[in-house]
């Protein structure tokens, strides 16, 4: 197939289509608004059910009904609207159904400003809603990336029976790449035996529930996901890297703003200053390994975490690193981004006061 | 002829049924316990029973099978 | 000899862990038999509230889903369209349903959303302890209204059944209460009713159960239908609301 | 060699179009292509731009903070967007409305009239295109075959009959650099 | 004032009245009932206002609107209320208003169990809504402390217009204590002359808000926010250690949890095992500099965070070792708790294992 | 010469950021007006929305604050509360309060909550560039609804003053248009009522205002008042729903 | 005699005050654009002005004065 | 010395009354005191319980997981807590209602008719009080006559009369112990 020109929130709304998502609840907020627009398009015309709930509450327990009831199904919204989907999102942790939230963040906090930021990195990686639950939470940094992690966000979440959580934010969604949609490998997945579809008089009652009213059920309930993310961190773990093979300085950054700090790095290799980058694909499980890796190499003299936000993941790469190298921040924060100046300049103050 | 049935244990000894008995035969038996430790309901003379169900379906526990 | 009644395969073995005399126990029956009389206990998928009916889930012999607290509106949307020919139906108290759920109930009526909705009022918060509902009556105490309701500070009643009417798609909504067997039977019709309108695909339904809460009340069941009767009846008068056949 | 442009005018005169054209025409030349738009509230009558990027390499961040041409359609834009262009690059200003000069002067300006000769074509409608064919001649970002290719699928069908009017814009633009 | 027995729930309602509140608006949730039904006894004696919410997220959206209108305020919930609380939060935090927010944590995820927990420890302390932003939280330890701190929370809410969160437990709700309500050393606070209150025509209006359309002044608002939070870090933190000196293993542990392990140290203690506690109180701003030296303690071997959850806090004590003592985790979630034979135990595997 | 119409001091200099011919700079310039004749600019507190309007903080001169979408009438009841002298009113579009707010504003409503409500009813989501509404009428064509709202699928539209008219403490709920002069000088007769009923304590008061949207519609200026008139009023008719007089 | 007076730069040139004028002389200003790009509303007769401020209650931009 | 209770029955037994007492009893004697409750649905018809801890020492857990002494008043909670009791330390069993004997043979028990001893002194409502007076007795966590104070107290005014019926049951409970 060859490549088209797609907007990110277009193509991440056709990947899932493609991956069979039949099922979209959603409520409107900028900037992802083409991804419900898209599939109120789209879903008509293939059978599928386009749906805008009264708000980002409903939306994400229509979610969770319809993932009970054994389909594939996806919602997506922005950061204020992501943060009121925090009590079904645990929820549908705690019952274990599989689905997909898109957060195309923006700048926040409060009402905030509605361009791209990744201040959203704490509540997606550590637990925005209550209780101790994981997100799987994968970070495109290109439209192309995007489209084939949506496509395979599906068979993870059936996979593990788990939500899935794509971390986007505005520039993502908005900006428009060349695309190939692949083949993307299906996993083999295990039939939703567990789906409320009606019993058909043949099987005892299912049910989807998060309730354990007795606290060692519920102690048990909890070691039991626990387990289950333990076989997640260990098979799903994905991070790119680039450079950092003798590497002075190790930026750690994902998505767009991964893409804006390898200009930075290639401004500073023209400089002579080698500088790699860490950037995780998955955000969790994170690739605390190749932090560790990294930090355990001669070369490295310290790291610097470049994020759209105030620093959030910069408490990863610390505990990546365990404090075997210096880990530096730089970020931008409520819709401002960091340039590729900032970060190199930023970087070489580093290295000077690191010498 | 009519009779009723206490699935005995269920019983929580509400007194519901006994209310709406036309027969006014359903009691509550205050000489037993039951296992949730409830005084149960019963019927004390069945023969004037006329399998009305109306106890039946007053009670909030399903408690009671009616056959006629 | 032959069965009069039994109880209906439509409901699990498990007992109720309702309180002794909670008329919720009633309501599940009720919902049982109509989804067994109607035969869509094989397909049906139910929803259960937070509330004292949170245990639903094991109580009706159907595939059931445990909603967050207000939600099994929108749960059970999520549901009936994955599943358009399931009969679909949330049971709801009314904290749940008219207060943190009066978004989710008000949406699926306007959606007209092919669901049916038992709503249990017994104008309190059973679960929790016995807090003020939507539904509390003006002067009724309660944990939180502990001088009684009072209409100034915290608003009169919300009659849900007649709310919803306003909305079209409401196509059947009716109040019944299960204070003697007459109305006990009278519910009944109702609430199978509102799984006709289901299945016929006509749009939302849903049957307010005016019910009792003894131990919140602080009352004996016996008592409790008695004041169910002389101070809930009067101010959430029964009767139908809506029902297809004025619907155009 | 990497072409870093911002695009900027109110919203109605098409510079998200102008964008798009661009690096659909790019892409098919095999060229690495990203384009951004603003969006918010303030492209309610205010002003609109995008980042359009075409380059050989592996694109980096799409958004373009250092430009290698500036293509202004209106006054506003000139003011925010004059200082974002690298030393050397390009400023394509659409002096049709805008009487202001440049005041850089490591800078190549190019002043094109496009609503002017836009309206001499027939609708203002094609400045864009005026625009766009300044800035291929200007750039070589991308051929004006290619940007036709592009055009033409366009307004494939019913609106066939625009092509050549699109064709004298583009055209028309090219002539203006000299 | 002599000591009174008093449930912590209603212990902390009461502090809230003294401290001067007289807005609450809550919503019903176990196990915190009894701080809503406290207030609608007492706010009407006492010209207060109690106001039951139509949800928590009602709820904290009044409370927002009484902060802004200059009112002390305060609501309370648990664990699913809190997660509806989200978005109110941030916008709250965004707006820079000033108010309590209590939480007694139960058993998560989703509806989880009712009982005492401590897994919402991300969600307050990372941010579990949107945008870079932080809650002040503190935990206290006895219902003594929590009146101490809840009077305290109200002066802390108003120097820095900041929300504060009580985080407490089901637990710490529901135990009775003897309490004295001492007479709390108040602060010089800054008059609220940003409030709403009417411009009774002799000043510009006010304006409560969060919104920064532009993102170069959503930054800049980002970047006044954190100067502020640098404030609170360097003032407000607070910890409580108990034989850390000479200790092998110094445990890491707050609120109730932290008692438990008072009695495991106890009783390691007559085993001849030199145990101590880090007992954070401010769990934002955290104590990370009180862990760094007690990890720079020769006697010290290893660390262990002891939770009501799966490993939460834990995080930060890493972050706060920073390598130099290996860190370890014991916990119980979902209603249950680490007991304290089990602690010690885990405590002597870990010395064993260090041996 | 005598002044006969000039900019109200009720607003703040700052000019609309409104799209052109857009009917929210009507309707602010009522509410203004209401405020300031009934001298009340100066206590009064306003709530803006999350929608168009959302700088209607800096339109209106008087202490103002921005709520979270939906959340008005909530974020109104904590300033209400604490300054029940002042007037408080919301500013809201139809997303913000008949969609996401909806639990919100039936519950300010059944509290009777002394603040009145400006409900800007344009059927579309103005601000997000033009998704249904649930007051978007059947047929019409929105981004979430490219064929049109079919019934069938999303329901018919919600009419908010009918719903709220079944609140006993709703006490004023008008529906009022601005598509001509006549409309407008009926408009603000009602706007005024409601802060009147408000400042007598009377309980809640709400005026729906069918309102435009040009720029989403599709249509110039003209056209959209046209298409509002002919379109929106048959579906959303004009009138009182409820005011004091009837309340006992 | 009434006069009518345009903040013209605050108008958006919707026309809509041209369509309420009851004298039919609030025209636009295809000659002239304002600050914000828009040909402002204006009176071509003022003395035909009747003082009636219709046009000013349809503004929904509050460009106009009227006097009298 | 800590004495660390469970106290547990059906709910309407009185045990969360009997712990309240104790707790503020030994309060106004000086000691240290916690008292936790179950709480929650299962409260609904089943089981109570509460966790009472009287100390000279400042309280660590306020839930007791090794309890110096089980106080329990009907058959589930035996079944439950006798495990719970450290051995040396206290299991008081209600032998009114509960016809089993205790397993253990590492702790103390007693067997008190409390409910029997209740209803001869004419009310039911009193067995709580009945067993914390064997309690007090066998443990000497709290006075009797600090336990009397509070008890003064709780009646104080128009229920006063039933202050000597309270005093009866705790020495009747007392005489349990032997
Ligand atoms: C988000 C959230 N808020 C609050 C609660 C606590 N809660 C559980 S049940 C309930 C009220 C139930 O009352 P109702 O719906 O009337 O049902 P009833 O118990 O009376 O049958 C509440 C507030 C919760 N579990 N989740
Ligand atoms: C929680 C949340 N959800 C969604 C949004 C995005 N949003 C902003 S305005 C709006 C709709 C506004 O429509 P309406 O209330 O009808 O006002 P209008 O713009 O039409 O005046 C939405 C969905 C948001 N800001 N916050
Ligand atoms: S069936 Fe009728 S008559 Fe027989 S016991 Fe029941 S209520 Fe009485
Ligand atoms: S109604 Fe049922 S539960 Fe109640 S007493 Fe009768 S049989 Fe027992
Ligand atoms: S608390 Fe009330 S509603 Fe709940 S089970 Fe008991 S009686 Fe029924
Ligand atoms: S988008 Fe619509 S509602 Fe919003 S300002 Fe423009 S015309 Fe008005
Ligand atoms: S005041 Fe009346 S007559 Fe004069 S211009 Fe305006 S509308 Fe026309
Ligand atoms: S109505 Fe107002 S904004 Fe519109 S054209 Fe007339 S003066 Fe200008
Ligand atoms: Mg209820
Ligand atoms: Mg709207």
């Amino acid at each position: 197939m060859a490549k088209e020109l797609w907007k990110g929130n277009e193509a991440v709304a056709e990947a899932a289509i493609k991956a069979g998502c039949r099922f979209f609840f959603g409520y409107p907020i900028t900037p992802q608004n083409e991804i419900p627009e898209y599939m109120a398009m789209k879903m008509p015309q293939i059978d599928g059910c386009f749906l805008q709930a009264e708000s980002e509450v409903a939306a994400i327990n229509m979610v969770y009904g319809a993932a009970g009831a054994g389909a594939r199904v996806m919602t997506s919204s922005s950061s204020p609207g992501i943060s009121l989907k925090q009590e079904g999102i645990t929820y549908i942790a705690g019952a274990e159904l599989p689905c997909v939230i898109v957060n195309m963040v923006r700048g926040g906090p409060g009402l905030g400003s509605i361009q791209p930021a990744q201040s959203d990195y704490f509540q997606a990686c550590k637990g925005g809603g209550h209780g101790d639950y994981r997100l799987i939470v994968l970070a495109p940094a290109s439209v192309q990336e995007a489209v084939d992690l949506v496509q395979e966000a599906f068979d993870i979440a059936d996979q593990y029976r788990n939500p899935v959580m794509i971390l986007g934010d505005g520039m993502m969604g908005q900006m428009m790449e060349p695309v190939e949609f692949k083949e993307v490998k299906k996993r083999s997945l295990p039939e939703k035996t567990w789906a409320t579809v009606g019993t058909k008089g043949k099987r005892k009652p299912n049910v989807v529930n998060s309730l354990y009213i007795d606290a060692a059920d519920c102690h048990n309930h909890n070691v039991d996901l626990f387990k289950k993310y333990a076989e997640i961190e260990k098979n799903e773990v994905r991070v790119d890297t680039y450079n950092v093979e003798n590497a002075e300085i190790v930026f750690v950054a994902y998505g767009t703003t991964a893409r804006i700090v390898k200009n930075a790095i290639n401004s500073l290799a023209k400089e002579g200053i080698k500088a790699g980058l860490i950037r995780p694909v998955t955000l969790w499980p994170y690739p605390y390994k190749a932090i560790e890796e990294a930090a355990e190499k001669a070369s490295v003299k310290a790291f610097m975490s470049v994020e759209m936000s105030m620093g959030q993941m910069v408490e990863d790469v610390k505990l990546g690193a365990n404090g075997k190298k210096p880990v530096y921040f730089y970020g931008k924060a409520g819709g401002a981004f960091p340039t590729p100046k900032g970060i190199a300049e930023e970087a070489k103050k580093i290295l000077g006061g690191a010498k | 002829m009519a009779k009723v049935t206490f699935d005995e244990n269920r019983c929580k000894g509400c007194e519901l049924c006994t209310t709406v008995c036309p027969a006014k035969i359903v009691v509550m038996d205050k000489d037993r316990i039951n296992i949730k430790g409830y005084h149960p309901a019963t019927v004390k003379e069945m023969d004037k029973c006329t399998g009305c169900a109306s106890c039946a379906r007053m009670c909030p526990d399903v408690v009671i099978k009616v056959e006629k | 000899m032959a069965v009069v009644f039994e109880k209906t395969r439509g409901l699990a073995e498990k007992p109720f862990h309702y309180c002794p005399g909670c008329t919720h126990g009633i309501i599940h029956r009720l919902v049982a038999e109509s989804l067994d009389e109607l035969n869509l206990i094989d397909d049906a998928i139910g929803v259960a509230p937070v509330g004292c009916a949170v245990f639903a889930y094991d109580y009706f012999n159907c595939d059931m889903q445990e909603a967050a607290h207000g939600r099994a509106p929108a749960t059970a949307t999520g549901i009936k369209r994955v599943h358009p020919k399931s009969a679909v139906f949330t049971y709801q108290g009314d904290g749940d349903l008219a207060s943190i759920g009066a978004a989710e109930i008000v949406h699926a009526a306007m959606r007209g959303e092919k669901i049916t909705t038992i709503f249990v009022n017994n104008a309190i918060y059973g679960m929790t302890g016995g807090q003020m509902a939507p539904t509390t009556l003006v002067g009724q105490k309660a944990t939180t209204a502990p001088y009684g309701r009072d209409e100034n500070h915290a608003g009169m009643p919300l009659r849900i059944s007649e709310m919803l009417a306003t909305i079209p798609k409401a196509v059947f909504v009716e109040r019944v209460s299960v204070h003697d067997v007459k109305h006990i039977i009278q519910a009944k019709k109702a609430i199978k009713k509102a799984f006709q309108t289901q299945m016929e695909g006509k749009g939302f339904s849903l049957v307010e159960v005016v019910s009792t809460c003894p131990t919140n009340w602080g009352k004996t069941p016996i008592e409790a239908l008695k004041w169910l009767q002389e101070n809930m009846i009067p101010y959430y008068p029964l009767g139908n609301f809506r029902n297809t056949e004025e619907v155009k | 060699m990497a072409h870093e442009i911002i695009m900027a005018g109110f919203g109605g005169q098409g510079v998200m179009a102008m964008g798009k054209i661009l690096v659909e025409a790019a892409m098919e030349e095999g060229k690495n292509v990203s384009w951004l738009p603003s969006y918010g509230p303030e492209m309610r009558g205010g002003t609109a731009n995008c980042s359009v990027i075409v380059s050989d390499e592996p694109i980096g961040a799409p958004i373009v903070t250092e430009a290698t041409a500036a293509i202004v359609m209106n006054r506003p834009s000139l003011d925010k967007y004059e200082s974002m262009v690298v030393p050397g690059g390009a400023l394509l200003i659409n002096s049709s409305l805008i009487d202001k000069k440049a005041t850089r002067e490591d800078i190549k300006v190019h002043y094109v009239p496009a609503n002017d000769i836009a309206q001499e074509l027939g609708t203002d409608k094609v400045a864009n295109i005026v625009m766009l064919g300044a800035y291929i001649q200007a750039s070589g970002a991308a051929s004006a075959d290619s940007i036709m290719n592009i055009i033409t699928q366009m307004f494939a069908g019913k609106k066939a009959t625009v092509i050549p009017l699109n064709k004298e814009a583009l055209l028309r633009g090219a002539a203006c650099i000299k």
